[in-house]
């Protein structure tokens, strides 16, 4: 557990720039072998929407950066299922296989980290 | 008569819930950038919205975000619509 | 024809306001109305940094709004105080703390908040992002 | 009406730079004769708790530069009561002779601006 | 067991509610900055939180917002305790 | 002795984030821990910018770790493409959009995102402003 790290994404994507620059982060860590966890939460559960369709020019696809997480060695994806309810997402909506917590799962999971970065 | 523009999602941020105590009669709300994701809403708060106000969508915003199909209680607009309610009204407020 | 000011507040690169007031500026100019003035405030004046840097396949916002004053001789007015406290700065402002680099450049004008409401008085209307 | 300017402020104050650029503009509004009103609203009515005391240097304390608005000309001082019942805060707490309002007076007031900006 | 530090208002953003989906016994939890307004939750919620975690509150936050009277289930610090909590508990999270 | 990385995500002037970091930091010092690097990330590498300038009665934020720096020997580590999109550049970011000016001096130094990969596993603790 010592140098894990945990990414918890919260935020909607497009609107602002936290959800690029925390992916960003996510495959340099992969990149350098780091034991890495990324976290879609609350609002970030809209980042993992398949259909999105950037309309414009320079703004990248996220479903596209996040499918491409697994090349960077980013392997421990993990969706709040209580976030996609709440928001009326359903699961065949989604881009990736990520793995779905339940609460009491998250909880367990985050915890298991000692470098917990939030965006 | 204000034209409330909500650019912010209503799970993050209290926009929708701010902009719905200044409504009047005549109002008209548009939905733009993470505002959208007041669609996602599951208690069919918009579409209560929409019996007394006129609910507008930035359809370019919807589409980024994975939303083509809009439900019948909100018009899909672009940016030159977008203008000319601006125009229609005599105020904004972006929320 | 209705004529606007249009105030940004938000920042350049961190959040898609400064967008959305791009392409309604665009979608305005096309349909014959007039633009009395852009005034950038708060975090909207990162939008006249001229050192951004971008991949090339993202969008420079900075670049976009000098092409679209260039096209339409449009009024980019910056609050002076508001892009001090953010680093950026006129060549007089850097003449002041004895710098020879600065970062505010034409067409964008370091202005005062007055000039905001010169500009509001003007207009038929005003628009906020 | 034309040209009435109202502002509202919804932002806690210090954690953001939003308050005291807000102030900073109906200041200047103020001083250019415009016809403005100030509101407070949502969280902003912590800006106007009369005990502030900023513990960092440099740090302005915004009761004191609310209650300097009306050196500025800026008379008009709009609160929502519904904002301070949610935030337990009392009449007595506030460092300004603010109007406040109901939750119809407010709208029927932010209503007779033709000019709206939002902090 | 992390130490989670809010510093948003309870009132404006999802901090608080995101927190509290994440508490396990153990954690602790720490006010700063806009953070420091959960105390004006009319519901007790804070007190309700008291009876499982510690509560800790940045006391210049606090003061610099007016704020000097503390409720008895919370523990006013500074920054240097603000440093030992974080080398008490294993990791932090910034909400 | 306790050894950190401090992560700066939040903007020098429109958070309050970045100065609860630097008391964070300078209380740190004191009790005599160790920090292995200040990273600049994300909106933070604001803090960076040399040109901010600010009314005397304010802070001045970046004066404060460029102080604190000199002071203690601190890395304050600045991601570059973070600071390049928001119009912080280094002097050699500067020659390769061929200007002579740049806003991102010593103390401060712009680097990969694989420095904080590197001051984390080196840290026995990370904490997030």
């Amino acid at each position: 557990m010592s140098n894990s790290i945990a990414i918890i994404n919260r935020s909607a994507p497009y609107g602002s720039s936290h959800a690029t620059e925390s992916l960003d982060l996510a495959m340099i860590a992969g990149t350098f072998g780091q034991d890495i966890s990324v976290y879609f939460f609350g609002d970030a559960v809209f980042q993992l929407i398949e259909q999105q369709k950037p309309q414009t020019k320079g703004v990248k696809n996220l479903s596209k950066v996040i499918k491409s997480l697994i090349f960077f060695d980013v392997e421990n994806i993990y969706v709040c299922q209580k976030s996609m309810q709440e928001r009326s997402i359903q699961l065949s909506e989604l881009c990736v296989d990520a793995t779905l917590l339940s609460n009491d799962d998250l909880k367990a999971s985050i915890n298991k980290h000692s470098r917990i970065m939030v965006f | 008569m204000p034209l409330h523009i909500i650019k912010q999602s209503p799970f993050d941020s209290p926009s929708l819930a701010q902009c719905k105590l200044t409504l009047s009669a005549g109002d008209a709300i548009l939905f733009i950038e993470n505002g959208i994701y007041c669609l996602n809403h599951t208690d069919s708060e918009l579409q209560k919205l929409a019996e007394n106000y006129s609910l507008y969508i930035l359809s370019p915003d919807a589409e980024t975000r994975g939303i083509s199909n809009f439900p019948d209680y909100v018009t899909a607009i672009d940016y030159e619509e977008f203008v000319k309610l601006t125009i229609e009204f005599s105020a904004s407020i972006s929320w | 024809m209705t004529s606007f000011t249009l105030l940004i507040t938000s920042p350049a690169f961190d959040s898609q306001s400064s967008h959305t007031a791009y392409e309604f500026c665009s979608a305005a100019l096309k349909l014959g109305h007039k633009i009395d003035s852009i005034f950038f405030y708060h975090q909207g004046v990162t939008n006249s940094n001229n050192f951004s840097v971008h991949h090339s396949d993202e969008v420079n916002l900075h670049q976009l709004w000098k092409s679209l004053a260039t096209e339409y001789e449009l009024r980019l007015n910056v609050c002076v105080s508001a892009a001090n406290r953010r680093g950026i700065i006129t060549e007089q402002d850097a003449e002041e703390i004895d710098t020879t680099y600065y970062n505010l450049d034409k067409p964008f004008e370091s202005v005062g908040l007055g000039e905001l409401m010169t500009s509001m008085n003007a207009s038929d209307r005003l628009v906020q992002f």
